[in-house]
């Protein structure tokens, strides 16, 4: 299309929308409802022009505004006591939070998801779900370190999980190994519940001087808006085609892809990019360009600032010349940036860009009065209160109800399963568990991904936490964890989420760093659904208190709705991220034994609770009953005895427990370095009154194994008694012993153990 | 003693390479891709990543770099330059070495923790290993199968330039398992894996990289 | 001994990081003339004997069923080509 | 606006793991007519107005010099298409 046809006679400007209130409009193709088109047409006092339209539609969607959850979110604030803001730099609201790791460090981290992109396309989806959380990261004057994969998937042997897994797999890899940032865990859980509907959330973790943090804001009257990075293509832009087809007829562009697709290369060189310019100190707000693009990063600017802005929209460098102003505002093509610089730096900020080969384009301007205006070709085409875009989008208090089903459920337990009545039968159930989809070695996924680059990764796959140092010097740096499991979370929605808390919480603990800060991602059915609406909640609220209780406060997270096949939900899945802190990350603890003759520790009080747990599911396809109790009490004392164990060098392994219980803790630990252990659990199972079966299989919370020295066994022993902490003795590690020796009751050699672990991935997806 | 450690865009693991040159207590000099100038170093680390994306094919572009101008002759000449994975393609893109990187035989990229054996202790880069030594370092590409032609293999097996070659299972299908090569002066060296991840207790598998670096401190100061 | 050979293209609207990243290097090496670069896939399936129509309806399908993902490619031509060497 | 195609395939000798890959696949899908599948790369290069012989000479050198690796793969042709959309 020639410039004119593109320019003035076709384009719906502010002056025509008020000389033609009647023109129809297509809010319900875009996803608005009447009342809220009425509000978009009360608050400009005239109708919308159809660029206007197409950013209230996006920004006032659920994925931007939040609509459904919002109401809930007071949860977070009035759950967060000031000694729990104390190291909160920046809270909740902004792009990501962060947190005051000492020694001038601060560190933040969030996570996203990208669950429906995937599902169409594995690959690009899951690709452009890393790149958008690290330019979060990025945006907030970090540099992104690390990142974190929680994935879940539908049953690993139907056809589908063969196209999808290996695609998610790949683009994950692909874009996180491209950009140079070490994946330091995550999960893979395969749940039929995913089937239609698999979760890939991305988890980004950056670090920065105190002094360098960065805002999305626009201040300064004068000060220049500046874009920069990719060109602008008709990416994601979907439901804008339906506006544009509503409002022009033929002769405009065909097809707009819904698929975004992402380039790792550009995205690497637009980190180094921003870092050198916010070294240089040349930017005073920025923003990054994700979800609703354009529409979103100058409504977010301008209402965080203190004035309005003046933006000229026919200025943004195009991949495809034929997009129309709606849909630039729409596009969420990836890697591009949006800054806000002083005339005076912006010389300076130009030749930052030109170094390393990144476009950068000023659009507009910081300007009085309390306006964003969007022209096109010199006419206005927008002209609204930025705050009523991407601040005050409608709000739903949706009904609740506690699901009837719960009750059925909850009845029935897993105490009618047949358990193992023989030593046989133990082991049979012990080396199935190991090679279940949930519990099988992951290695197939994660050696796709580099867990090494940067240099500064001190623990990842598969151990218990990823540890990465933030500070070269001093080797200050942080631990990371992400847990879920779902069905805890269906069977009771607040206990499911404080027990993912408490794993994750755990994990950073095992390995031996001070637990610090919360991040989630909650991914959930369709809010209309009060059953689902009602889950979300109690989520929300679990995880709220349980920080309270824990003293660590949530700094940020995602909210992910409308995740069902038809009208089936997936389980509630509120994915928890912990984040802790160590003076040093070379100490950290590993999660498996090495060195013969240490004594083995369990940690903490098993109770007969297989409710939802791994071998009623792996086993017998069974869910039913209560999940685990949760004792958060008893978490953060074992989590401080872990941190104080690890600092003294009390302990050079610790393992947490969870899915599976005892006995896969005790696989995993072997296997981690092949060095065998004598287990006898006699003492165990009469003080806490459970048969050896619960013992090894149960999912009780807030228990740990631990291999000490002996030399410091009595120190160790001293520790846990004067605090109270609940410890048996409960093995050796020894090079001798093939494996796992239970002694007087079963062994399980290394090559079962190990044949059984790492087989279940390779059959199904190849070498 | 100068380290010169080339930036490309898309570098990834130049931070790695600068801080295993410094754990040697040698001086490391950042090399940008756009400028033909390598500031008088003593010797050249092309860095791990993907430069440029790698999307034509890997090192591709990054051999028409104005740095690889100037350093193409000068390796030439006898300056050591070691090329660690994504820096091995650019050596053999560059015709510096013989032979070319492929995708991995299973299509996929990995990391992983790699026995190597040293099959050849008189390179620039490995004096300070014993023949036949075994190693383990850090492994992570997606296109890490080195192919070559028989002769071009015989030749190279026949001169000694077989460097390093993976023990066990052949991890990528690399021809012959090479895990790196020489060309016939010893002072250049390319190889897949990657020696500067280990160098630092606590990090990485291993502290096996290190002596990469010592050995061409020794080189450089016999030169 | 027979080929059918297939061309596999990113949609026009779709990003083209590869095309863009060559397109990028041309002018550096004194190739000023061309104004955009797109890179796709080819494929060569060898049958025994002459290429029938059968084996060119097949090819087909798999173009669309394996070789192309529908979301972002297009089949941009499947042929017959002289028998192989 | 012309376009230049530009096919290069792997050297019949040099191991190709996705086209491997693909081969080994189709028969599940029930293809099994198709004894050997290689994979390898087509650009197409844009220029104005249509494409002229140096066109295709700038073009052949560049597939040489860029766009393929003589030590493992073959520009198997170099050819004008009809002007694109
Ligand atoms: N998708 C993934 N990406 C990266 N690491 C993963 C992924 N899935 C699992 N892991 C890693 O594999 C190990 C085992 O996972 P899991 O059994 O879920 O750990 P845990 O029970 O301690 O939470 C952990 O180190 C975890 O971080
Ligand atoms: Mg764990």
């Amino acid at each position: 299309m020639d410039e004119v046809t593109r320019s003035a006679a076709h384009v719906d400007t502010v002056s025509r929308a008020a000389q033609s209130p009647d023109v129809e409009q297509p809010w319900l193709e875009l996803g608005l409802k009447s009342d809220e088109y009425e509000r978009i047409r009360e608050i400009l006092g005239r109708r919308p022009t159809s660029a206007e339209l197409a950013m209230y539609s996006v920004m006032w969607s659920e994925h931007c505004s939040y609509k459904s959850s919002k109401v809930h979110f007071s949860l977070w604030g009035e759950n967060t006591t000031d000694e729990m803001r104390e190291r909160l730099l920046v809270g909740i609201g902004e792009n990501a939070g962060v947190v005051d790791i000492g020694d001038g460090w601060a560190v933040t981290f969030k996570a996203e998801s990208h669950n429906h992109p995937s599902y169409v396309e594995p690959y690009q989806g899951a690709a452009t779900g890393v790149g958008g959380i690290v330019r979060d990261i990025m945006s907030m004057g970090a540099r992104p370190l690390a990142v974190m994969d929680p994935l879940r998937f539908g049953n690993l042997n139907h056809p589908d999980t063969l196209r999808v897994l290996p695609g998610v797999v790949a683009g994950v890899g692909g874009y996180g190994n491209c950009l140079g940032l070490p994946n330091i865990g995550g999960e893979v859980v395969f749940d039929d519940c995913y089937q239609g509907n698999p979760l890939v959330n991305a988890l980004c973790v950056g670090a920065m001087r105190v002094e360098d943090i960065h805002l999305a804001k626009a201040s300064g009257v004068g000060n220049k808006v500046v874009l920069f990075g990719a060109k602008t293509g008709g990416d994601g832009i979907g439901g804008v085609s339906v506006l544009a087809s509503e409002t022009f007829d033929e002769g405009g562009p065909t097809k707009r892809p819904a698929v975004q697709v992402g380039d790792p290369f550009a995205e690497k060189v637009l980190i180094e990019c921003c870092l050198d310019l916010y070294a240089a100190h040349v930017v005073d707000g920025i923003q990054d360009l994700g979800g609703a693009g354009l529409s979103c990063a100058t409504s977010e600017l301008a209402s965080n600032g203190d004035g309005g802005m003046r933006v000229e929209l026919d200025r943004v460098p195009l991949r495809d010349a034929s997009l129309r102003p709606e849909e630039i505002l729409m596009s969420e093509s990836q890697e591009r940036m949006m800054a806000v610089v002083e005339p005076s730096r912006l010389g300076q900020f130009l030749e930052i860009t030109d170094r390393w080969d990144v476009e950068a384009t000023v659009l507009g301007e910081v300007t009085d009065g309390d306006h964003l205006v969007i022209t096109w070709h010199g006419e206005v085409i927008v002209d609204v209160p930025p705050r009523s875009v991407a601040h005050e989008g409608p709000t739903y208090h949706r009904p609740l109800e506690r699901p009837a089903y719960l009750d059925v459920l909850h009845d029935s337990t897993p105490d009618s399963l047949p358990r193992p009545a023989d030593a046989e039968g133990l082991k049979a159930d012990l080396l199935s568990l190991l090679a279940s989809p949930n519990l099988c070695d992951k290695s197939w996924v994660t050696d796709q991904y580099d867990r090494y680059v940067q240099g500064n990764t001190a623990l990842a796959m598969p151990d218990d936490a990823g540890v990465v140092r933030v500070d070269e010097q001093t080797g200050r740096g942080v631990a990371i964890s992400t847990d879920c499991n779902g069905r805890f979370a269906k069977l009771d929605p607040y206990a499911g989420a404080q027990l993912a808390l408490a794993e994750a919480y755990r994990n950073v603990a095992t390995a031996g760093a001070v637990p610090l800060a919360v991040t989630d991602c909650l991914n959930f059915g369709s809010p209309e659904d009060p059953g689902v609406m009602w889950q979300f909640r109690e989520a929300v609220r679990g995880i709220a208190e349980g920080c309270r209780h824990l003293g660590i406060p949530v700094t940020g997270g995602n909210v992910s709705f409308y995740n069902q096949t038809g009208d089936t939900a997936i389980h509630p899945t509120p994915v928890v991220g912990v984040l802790g802190v160590m003076d040093d990350v070379a100490r950290r603890t590993p999660s498996g034994w090495k060195a013969p003759g240490q004594v083995i520790y369990l940690l903490g009080r098993t109770r007969d609770e297989l409710g939802g747990g791994e071998w009623a599911h792996a086993l017998h396809g069974h869910l039913g009953g209560r999940p685990p109790r949760v004792d958060l009490d008893a978490e953060r004392l074992l989590a401080d005895i872990l941190v104080n164990a690890s600092r003294d060098g009390l302990v050079d392994a610790a393992h947490d427990l969870s899915d599976g219980g005892l006995a896969i803790a005790l696989a995993e630990a072997t296997l981690r370095y092949g060095v065998g252990a004598r287990i006898w659990l006699d003492a165990v199972c009469e003080r806490d009154r459970i048969d050896l079966f619960t013992a090894l299989f149960s999912e009780s919370a807030a228990r740990a194994v631990v291999a000490v020295p002996r030399s410091e066994e009595v120190r160790f022993t001293d520790m846990c008694t004067a605090r109270g902490q609940v410890h048996a003795r409960i093995g050796v590690v020894d090079d001798e012993t093939d494996g796992l020796d239970l002694q007087g009751q079963l062994t399980v050699t290394l090559a079962e153990l190990r044949d059984a672990h790492t087989g279940t991935l390779p059959a199904v997806f190849g070498r | 003693m100068k380290i010169g450690v080339v930036t490309f865009p898309g570098s990834l693991d130049d931070r790695d390479a600068v801080r295993a040159v410094g754990a040697v207590g040698a001086e490391a000099v950042p090399l940008w891709h756009g400028d033909a100038d390598l500031r008088a170093v003593d010797a050249v680390v092309l860095p791990g990543g993907f430069s440029y994306g790698d999307y034509l094919r890997c090192g591709a572009i990054a051999r028409f770099s104005p740095v690889m101008e100037a350093l193409v002759p000068a390796a030439r000449g006898g300056l050591p330059v070691l090329g660690i994975c994504n820096g091995f393609q650019v050596l053999c893109e560059s015709h510096l070495l013989p032979g070319a990187l492929i995708r991995n035989d299973h299509r996929k990229f990995s990391c992983l923790d790699q026995r190597l054996v040293v099959e050849n202790a008189a390179t620039a880069w490995t004096s300070q290993f014993e023949q036949g030594q075994e190693i383990t370092i850090v492994l992570k590409n997606g296109e890490g199968g080195f192919v070559a032609d028989d002769r071009t293999l015989d030749e190279l097996e026949g001169e000694g330039r077989v460097v390093f070659r993976y023990a066990g299972d052949n991890p990528n299908g690399s021809y012959r398992a090479i895990a790196g090569i020489t060309n016939e002066r010893g002072n250049v060296v390319g190889l897949m894996p990657h020696p500067e991840h280990c160098v630092e207790p606590g990090y990485g598998p291993s502290l096996d990289g290190l002596p990469f670096f010592t050995s061409v401190l020794q080189a450089m100061a016999q030169a | 001994m027979g080929n059918v050979v297939i061309d596999v293209m990113l949609k026009p609207e779709i990003l083209d990081p590869q095309g863009q990243a060559v397109g990028g290097v041309l002018p550096r090496l004194g190739f000023e003339q061309f104004t955009e670069v797109r890179q796709g896939k080819r494929f060569v399936l060898t049958v025994d004997g002459d290429v029938t129509q059968e084996h060119l309806s097949a090819a087909r399908q798999a173009a669309e069923k394996l070789l192309s993902n529908p979301v972002i490619e297009d089949v941009v031509s499947v042929r017959a080509e002289g028998s192989a060497q």
